[in-house]
């Protein structure tokens, strides 16, 4: 789950992290407002759940009032790689001698949370990572032990080697370990940590991100949650026990398990077709399930065919198969359909789908090929 | 021979009266798996297929000196259950249980390793060694014995490859669901490790998935040390980049986790990757045939 | 540092574990309204920081408003092991089916915190540990991973044999952990800790002490300290970096650490004489630590003569001579003091005392034989 | 020989640059430790008493191979200190500090021991191989090599009876002050079981305290492994019994701490108790005469 810049300043202000004073604004007049209250230098800052804000143009620095307004007019509304600004954050923009980047997120390898840390702060700290990676620190963190006053210390010192701009530093980076682990974080990243003209260390821009399977006991994180339009799709799906991510193609795919469900959208692409989805019904036999898969498939406008790809091993295929004549008997579609069913009870579900007439295939290569021939018929 | 489970495997099922549990346990146990003892709190004395519960893990294996157990609790109880069975002398560890917030995972590794319990999971399907013992939800059916030694981190994709295999007449050692979640127990390489010392063991199949930097560590640790055969697919490669989580997530792994690095990485080993699932069993007949000349 | 009842019953109440609805009472009145808002079988307990109360009579049963105004007037004011009661806690009487006990301690010998309990809860929970001790489990914990929610669970139903009773137990063991480790508690305890008769698990007394190196983190726990007068005095002495223990003899002491102040005190008794008191006046060479000790020394009526030992190692036996100077000049006093200056610069000090005509001996023993026969004379 | 420092001993100072920690640097330094550097964050380049300073204890120890820290930082601090330099690799951590949080302690306790880092402390005076290497705030003068052991809880009275040994002409190889706190690094036992081996050891003398019963399980230790003769001194034996600090004090060690409990268990054990310091060198005399015999 991802939350919003002002939501993870929030947070940061709640374990004692420094932020510039800010104000979410929903509307230009807001922002004029904003801008007269904190009656300095600002920062327009698009509120957006995506990245590459700066590069699209959606954070402006406003030296008055009247240049708040205009970055308000022009990021209000402006779209960023397809979501549309909604709300604007406006700070006090802070006078910036050196800009660093810190983050905590899980390592799979080291199988920890792992503190990055750069003195090469800024944007383009991915493009550091790239080129120049012995500039980011990578520095395991010990579940046992957490983030330890020395280590935060240490860690500090080699980013800005002044003991007393270190040790704020150092601070920050204990509270920030200290909120990742209480919120079930799964990202928590300040870029650009900024040294100030006048000596202080502030957080300008945060990032956070939460593990959706932490989420039941993380309720005030989970409170924060503002999807989208896709995203509400997705955790409707969630609600059903489907995962479900739309496409751009016109094959709709019915799979059991990730793995399987991925390989088949890989094989249509390598017959030739273009998935419009990802979903995948999980491993239970609820009939229902596939009921509920088959409408979000055919809610898809533009699905030309469905794949319907099962290989049994706890999921019944005659289960599924049940689910699916339910399902077409509510929803008589015009859409082609191609089933293909392996696995426990492969041969009662396929005796039970004889008499719908669907094609049946008896493999995943066929099963694509099929359901790409039919796409183009229509 | 196989890994890690075979005759000698004293299975206890910790969350036996649950509804998953119950039902797996009846099919574990039907495929000859020696399931000595189940865990349920407040339960001990009753039975659930005819195999004794008790209370706690430490009971259970006084009582019937189990040295694996496989975990079916709900999630927000796994890593509890884990540690329950580390502490309690559990050389083997099968978490099925699916949704583990991975700071449960994290936290218990460092004990795991102190204790020197493996674990194979969360979120996994288990594991077999076909026709000596079933730890997991593995469909049995479509396991044959043999000598490939079979990896995946995904469920039903296992199934279907499995399936390929013994249809080829490529029969398993042991195959092993390792899971997807980010945390896991025992990794690609530490399965191709054991793989490599069981002299039964000719080759092995590895399913990949996108995401993470696994593959590529395990393609350079097959360059390095492994003598036998590997051959691969990787999930995913149509699968859409995916919104941005910040940058830290690139930054850790220096690649990016696409399916295009992944192949170009276990290439680089001379690993080859199926373009789909069905080439498979071709490419590991041409791999076969190039030891034997 | 310790606390009333009445404290950790509100810190229980903080972390969910279940105690019965209690009113604290200072005046007889008061117990009258508690026990008409409680209305029901009450139990009054008097509030004092020592243990024993109920077979001091400390304790009563009320089955009504005019039993909990007795109790209230036999209890108030009474006296406890030298503890005044001041105030006392009016709660609901449970309806006790079993009686457990369960502590949390820090364990010398594991280097851990310790979890103990018995299904043999109650007052005579020490009996216990001496005639059956195998009745008390013993259950250290690791701090790499604290109370562990199994084990938690194991030990409770190893005392209460029931998984729904055990459940309850184990969450309030949990949190009992949980506030031992974030208040700094040395221990946590709760006896008896019971089964009501309707299956409740209720916590109907508690002890907790705290960790005083560990108050300056505390403020919440600091700001419950209620000392009494020879607590003020110890208090006191503390802030002027002495240690000190009021006794009933009659020979003050003033030594320099812990361990050479109790040899010197089983010195005294071995000849035949008694302590007035403990008193360290640690490591340091601070003359004024001299002048202050000295002033509490002679502030005890009972003190019939004075004991120095200082043994010179950071301390510098000089400073405490120029110390002990002063501080005759300014108090005074008549009473006889012997000195014995040993180790570092003892002959600057020697010397520096000559002037004074204070007896001055060479060795420990000597000192004490001395002050003995000079508190005789007197 | 000796235990724990001798002429090898590579010291570090934590806090080099306070007021104790300077003091102290100077003390060693003219006894003649070899102190090789001093830790105190941001003063790196900078020299104490002519010793080099660095930010960290790991600069330090890469910079002169440090082998041993004493640690004069304040208690707030002292366990994250003791940590840094366990994890840096410093074999022996001797801690001075006062007033450290006992949660503090415990909580660092295993990560010492996985790290296999030996702890004496804190709120301790240290320890000193005489003639060899002073790691402590001891006073040196007192001190003189010989072959007698000797383990205290206390600080001032290890100098009173030291110096009775001294005077006496009982040198001795090394002299630990473990320090009196509830939980701390390495106990009477772990020092008794190195003084056993020490060649030049022939005997050892105890100063206990009430409190605890680690007196009792010492009085044990002496009685099943010990060869070489031990003589004792436990202080507080008029101390007041003390206000009740609930049951589990009591509970947790069988016995009450008392110091006629203590007593007991050596004599049961075989192990003189002086009645007051002034006996330690006689019983001493007594005891290796028996040897001799």
């Amino acid at each position: 789950m991802k939350i919003h810049e002002y939501q993870a300043r929030q947070i940061f202000r709640n374990y004692g992290i420094p932020v510039p004073d800010g104000i979410l604004c929903y509307t230009v007049r807001e922002v004029e407002n904003a801008a007269r209250e904190l009656n300095c230098m600002t920062v327009v800052k698009a509120q957006v759940l995506t990245g590459g804000r700066g590069k699209s143009g959606g954070v402006k620095l406003a030296r008055n009032v009247e240049e708040a307004v205009t970055a308000g007019k022009q990021i209000l509304g402006m779209d960023i790689k397809g979501f549309t600004v909604e709300k604007v954050l406006v700070t006090k923009a802070a006078d910036i001698e050196k800009e660093f980047y810190v983050g905590f997120t899980n390592d799979r390898n080291t199988k920890s949370v792992t503190l990055m840390a750069s003195a090469e702060g800024g944007v383009e700290i991915e493009e550091v990572a790239k080129t120049n990676p012995e500039k980011i620190i990578k520095y395991p963190i010990n579940p046992l032990t957490g983030l330890l006053d020395f280590q935060a210390r240490n860690i500090a010192m080699q980013l800005f080697g002044n003991i007393s701009h270190a040790q704020k530093a150092a601070a920050i980076l204990t509270k920030l370990y200290k909120l990742y682990i209480e919120t079930d974080a799964t990202l928590a990243e300040i870029n650009p940590l900024i040294l100030t003209t006048d000596n202080e260390v502030l957080a300008i821009d945060g990032k956070m991100t939460f593990d959706d399977n932490a989420l039941y006991r993380q309720p005030k994180i989970l409170a924060m949650r503002e999807p989208d339009a896709e995203e509400l799709q997705e955790i409707a799906a969630n609600e059903k026990g489907l995962s479900y991510i739309k496409l751009d193609g016109n094959i709709g795919c019915m799979v059991n398990g990730a793995g399987l469900a991925m390989a088949t959208m890989d094989m249509i692409k390598l017959y030739g077709g273009s998935p419009a989805n990802f979903l995948d019904i999980g491993g239970s036999s609820n009939p229902q399930k596939v009921i509920d898969a088959m409408n979000i498939l055919l809610g898809d406008k533009n699905v030309k065919a469905v794949m319907i790809n099962i290989f049994g091993g706890i999921t019944r295929c005659d289960d599924v198969a049940k689910g699916l004549i339910k399902a077409l008997e509510v929803l008589m579609t015009e859409i082609p359909i191609v089933v293909r069913l392996s696995g426990t009870n492969a041969a009662e579900g396929l005796a039970l789908l004889k008499e719908t007439g669907l094609p049946t295939v008896s493999s995943m290569s066929e099963a694509a090929q099929k359901a790409i021939e039919l796409s183009k018929h229509k | 021979m196989s890994i890690l489970v075979n005759k000698d495997t004293k299975l206890i099922v910790q969350g036996i009266t649950g509804r998953d549990g119950k039902f797996h346990t009846g099919l574990m146990s039907k495929y000859g798996t020696n399931i000595v003892g189940g865990v349920s709190p407040g339960k001990e004395g009753e039975t659930v297929e005819g195999i004794p519960v008790f209370n706690s893990v430490e009971n259970a294996v006084k009582a019937t000196g189990a040295n694996t157990s496989i975990i079916f609790v709900p999630a927000a109880y796994a890593a509890d259950a884990i540690l329950e069975a580390s502490e309690a002398g559990i050389q083997l560890v099968v978490a099925i249980s699916e949704g583990v917030p991975v700071q449960d995972m994290i936290r218990i590794t460092p004990i795991l390793k102190q204790n020197g319990t493996l674990l194979i999971g969360p979120n996994c399907p288990g594991l077999i060694t076909p026709g000596q013992s079933l730890v997991g939800i593995l469909p049995a059916m479509i396991f044959k014995e043999g000598n490939i030694g079979f990896i995946s981190r995904s469920g039903t994709l296992t199934y279907e490859v499995v399936n390929l295999l013994t249809l080829n007449d490529f029969g398993q050692t042991t195959c092993v669901g390792i899971g997807g979640d980010p945390v896991a127990g025992l990794y690609f390489i530490d399965l191709l490790e054991r793989f490599e010392n069981d002299p039964d063991t000719i080759a092995v199949v590895l399913i990949g998935e996108i995401g993470g930097d696994a593959e590529e560590q395990t393609a350079q640790f097959i360059h390095e040390k492994m003598t036998k055969p590997v051959v691969a697919f990787i999930a995913g490669q149509t699968a859409p980049p995916g919104k941005r989580m910040g940058h830290a997530g690139a930054i850790i792994s220096s690649g990016s986790g696409t399916a295009e690095e992944k192949i170009a990485a276990f290439n680089r080993a001379g690993v080859p990757v199926a373009k789909e699932p069905a080439e498979i069993p071709e490419l590991l007949r041409k791999k076969l045939a190039g030891l034997k000349k």
